[in-house]
């Protein structure tokens, strides 16, 4: 048994395996990347979405309840600034 | 070349066939599948009374596939 | 009024034998007999007087087996009716024992023929198994104990 | 058999059809075919290229991520970030706590993803060898977890305080201890790297060793015909099922390795044991 | 040709019948089984102790189909 | 060099095929396998009868496949 | 020296092969692990009819995975 | 003194590898460990169904750990 | 007295190391002991899903101490 | 890597420890650990930071803005009483 | 009388040592039982959390207990 | 007449004690043992924190005694 | 015809007793159901402290009965 592929290492490549073996790991990856494309991608592609969606919207309510709280704040001032008349 | 220097002192004296252990083998796990089956069938039984006549056969025939597989036990040594 | 008479019958059973009623046994021996004394005789006529003695061994070997226990566990549980694990288990162990020192002690070639008796024990097995089998399917049985 | 298929086969096997037998590969052929003299310096080559390769990768990757880090994440960022999140929330702040998962988050995110990485080699056409299943690398990464555990645990409670913290079981009858205290300082203080180191080690030599089993099998009933051309979908069908299994080792055993390093450090790092 | 070389040592001692093994063997799983199903008429009478009567003839028919594993196994060394 | 003393009593009458054996070892698990199986149907319809026509498929289907290593080991002494 | 006596008795006539033992091994733990899952598939069904689609996957799959383990010691023998 | 009387008889015609016997002794752990926690999860996910998300991922995890001792002991013969 | 009637037709042809049959041995425990932790883990968190984080700590611990018992028999052979 | 070579000596022994594969292991993981702990770490860090003032900051300065509203109205409704009386 | 007729083709290849499956069986048991303890910790702290540390210092004790059964496995091959 | 045509190529290196198989074997049971009454332990002590101090006294003596079955299997090879 | 070639290396080493390996087998149930018959104990006394008298005896007597079984298989070896 080793004698035999002993002997054989020595016409392969750098990378040690028969070019059968890569093509069997290479058949084999590829389906394993076309189902992570399949099903997996699209659920990173979803929590990249939400995560964005999730950042935009916590700022914009920051920035809208911001808005808001000065918008108050200007109408009271205004309001004072009427009364104090 | 012929060394040889040997010293042996055996004294073996063992009988009997090979069949005899394959069955041995084969009886422990029915034997206690038939056990958990019919343990099952009691505590059933024992628990809902009125199911006794529908789960009976259940347990007639799970008896009877784990038995056959210690009785196969008994054959396989005239045929192999 | 068929169902009427089985459940008397049934009842009669519970009532005669106390609590653990061993019904099985009778039914189960008379199987086992008629099978051993047909295996006898067909013994005696293939092979002579030694097959007709190991097929007696063999019946007498699985009545004994059964009946042992059985009874052992009967008696124990009519007392205690927690100790009938430990009355199985043991009566179960001491009869294996026993049955090995048999294995080891019957001659292969003295008044009894070995293969033959082992023949009979099989058979013996499936007649008492079959009988006890057919007795629990078919006895009406109560829910309830009579008492 | 068909000349031509014939001799595509024998192409593809690289090996000859031999004596006709079927030659599962050795770990000659599967790890160590082109060491270095005796291979008692460098067993493979092509695995330290793989390691430095690695390495390269990670870095790239990351630098590339959070090269400008910014409130509103790319997707590259945003895959980065997720790596590191996950073993920061997900393992160091968990186990640790607040403040020491904080301080620790980044080694143990370091050491997931170079675990990660070298284990994926496995399965990635070309490469097809997972650089831990080599055993000098877990070694090397379970003797570093080792001293840091004890290290971090020393300095916290002491030399003579950490011992009584990993060996003595509060609460014991006094009699107890002759048997608990060798076997406690055994079981954590001895056998904890060694059982890192093996486990990661173990599992990625065995699933290699299977895919190159599957895969030539697979080879060699095409070779052999006949009944072979019926027979050969069984170990094509295994060795795409094991690319997956594989993935799944390979992400499974990088999580234990980091989880339980920081197991391990919060049990140095607690106050009882 | 008739090369030979050889440094054995031996020193063995051992005897025994192979069929008492499978005995042994064959006992093992019956026991077991033999424990479970009246563990179980235990279980249930303690639960339900109305319900012995009708358990107990199952009882009975459990061990008596899982012991007769071991009595088969009793035999087979003779046939065999 | 040849110095050899042997005093050996040997005695053996061993037969059969290790075969038996296998069978044997594979008739364990199945044997108990198929026991768990039936008595979780038995177990299951006793509690709940209106279930039994759904799970039978499955009882059916779990006794077979578990049945089927058995009957596995007692092919491969033939193909081996 | 030079010290022989011996009075063996031989008749042994064994045959078969050591991978039906590993096999027959192999099969124990499968064989046990298929039952436990159809078991409990079996019982949450009973129990959870509704919940027998979303299980199903899962008592598939366990069944398969541990079935594996015995269909490779099945192909061992032939690799080694 | 060299007394011998020998009548053998022997006809033996065994074959294998003991790596065999090795990974079916490795099997049967996982075998069962891997439906044990298949069935947990069974169990758990019809009872809970709302858990089935949180829990999958440590069947799997239980599942590959389990299976990877098995898997490991294919490979022993390899490197031994 | 020299006696001798031999007729053998012996064929033998085994190989492996012993070291395989420990290491499998050894998996047996932890590959059962595994599948009980994750079950137990499995089943506790989808009963009460806020204890995961609790015991996970545990789960894996119990998961490594349990494992290392297999890996040692792992190498037990190249250190024996 | 000759085939003579390989032929001459034994097998490696799988749980043997090649030093050259320690020291190029452990030099690549201190590199790893180094680069990422200076140059990355510290990035997604400050990112985290930020994203967490810029939601958080933002709510925490707009509730600011309402408490100081809230203060105006107050003022406002006790100038008012104050004009009433 | 000196009639031989002899064919043999051994080709045996085996070797190891028995301290390896020593160190495998030793393992079963403690595999297993540091499962058993783990689990019963897991699913107890699970139920009631906040008797997680009274019963932690049983866990360890258990399972170091447990453990020391396979570890001095380990050690009897060199003492023995 | 006298046909001998022999090829055999033996390497067998076996080496131990059988003792340390002993050893192993009893090392299963109370492995085991020793974790079901740890086990029990912590499950009782978490349901009821009170009877710790009642139940701790039996579990300490159920887990010497079953250690000690240990201990003898430990012993047993050197007396003899 | 007389072609022999055999080149054997024969090194075996075996010590021991068999007898080791019967307590061994011997104490395997034992020990579990020591385990358990304490396991029980324990389990009974936490949830009815005040039925520890009464199961005292039984869990006494189950103790005595399995651990006779163990020291059966110590003594054996010496008588035989």
């Amino acid at each position: 048994m080793s004698t035999q592929l002993l002997a054989a290492e020595g016409e392969t490549n750098p990378i040690g395996l028969p070019w059968g073996e890569v093509l069997i790991g290479a058949i084999g990856f590829a389906v394993l990347v076309w189902v992570l494309a399949k099903f997996v991608w699209p659920m990173f592609e979803k929590a990249y979405a939400e995560r964005t969606q999730a950042i935009e919207g916590g700022i914009a309510k920051a920035e809208q309840a911001q808005n808001e709280a000065k918008a108050a704040l200007e109408q009271y001032q205004a309001q004072l600034a009427g009364a104090r008349e | 070349m012929s060394v040889i220097q040997q010293l042996a002192d055996v004294n073996v004296d063992i009988a009997g066939n090979i069949g005899t252990m394959g069955y041995g083998l084969a009886a422990i796990g029915p034997g206690i599948g038939v056990g958990i089956v019919w343990a099952a069938y009691i505590n059933s039984t024992a628990r809902q009374p009125e199911s006794a006549g529908l789960t009976r056969t259940y347990a007639f025939l799970g008896f009877a596939v784990s038995e056959a597989l210690a009785l196969l036990g008994f054959v396989v040594p005239f045929i192999l | 009024m068929v169902d009427l008479t089985i459940a008397e019958k049934a009842a009669r059973r519970s009532a005669a034998g106390g609590v653990w009623s061993l019904g099985h046994l009778r039914v189960c021996w008379a199987a086992l007999v008629a099978g051993g004394a047909v295996l006898t005789l067909v013994g005696a006529l293939v092979d002579g007087s030694r097959a007709a003695w190991g097929v007696v061994l063999g019946t007498v070997i699985v009545g004994a087996f059964f009946s042992f226990s059985a009874v052992v566990i009967a008696k124990v549980g009519e007392r205690n009716p927690k100790g009938v694990l430990a009355a199985a288990l043991i009566s179960y162990v001491a009869k294996i024992v026993a049955l090995g020192v048999v294995l080891v002690m019957i001659p292969r070639d003295g008044v009894f023929d070995t293969r033959w008796m082992a023949g009979a024990v099989g058979i013996g097995l499936f007649c008492w198994l079959g009988a006890h089998m057919r007795y629990v399917w078919t006895t009406k049985l109560f829910y309830v104990d009579p008492s | 058999m068909n000349p031509v298929l014939s001799a595509a086969t024998s192409i593809l096997a690289a090996e000859g059809s031999g004596d006709g037998g079927f030659a599962p590969p050795s770990v000659e052929h599967s790890f160590f075919f082109d060491r270095l003299s005796d291979g008692s310096v460098i067993a493979s080559v092509k695995a330290m290229v793989l390691l430095v390769l690695g390495v390269i990768l990670i870095i790239a990757f990351f630098l590339a991520s959070a090269r400008k880090a910014a409130v509103m994440p790319s997707k590259m960022q945003f895959a980065g970030e997720s790596m590191y999140g996950f073993v920061r929330n997900g393992i160091a702040i968990e186990v640790l706590g607040g403040t020491a998962g904080k301080k620790w988050a980044g080694f143990l995110a370091s050491m997931f993803t170079f675990v990660l990485v070298l284990n994926l080699w496995g399965i990635i056409p070309f490469a097809q060898m997972p650089v831990n299943g080599h055993f000098a690398i877990p070694v090397m990464l379970a003797a570093l977890v080792w001293v840091v555990y004890n290290a971090v645990g020393i300095k916290k409670h002491g030399f003579l305080g950490y011992l009584k913290l990993q060996t003595v079981i509060p609460g014991v009858m006094p009699a107890m201890h002759i048997l608990l205290i060798p076997i406690e300082f055994l079981s954590n203080i001895l056998l904890r790297p060694f059982t890192l180191a093996v486990r990661l080690f173990a599992n990625m030599f065995a699933g290699h060793m299977l895919i190159g089993v599957a895969a030539t099998g697979t080879i060699f009933l095409l070779q052999q015909g006949g009944v072979g051309y019926a027979l050969f979908v069984l170990p094509a069908a295994a060795s795409i099922f094991l690319v997956f299994f594989e993935l799944l080792i390979c992400a499974l055993q990088a999580y234990v390795f980091t989880l339980l390093t920081a197991i391990y450090l919060e049990g140095s790092l607690a106050d009882s044991h």
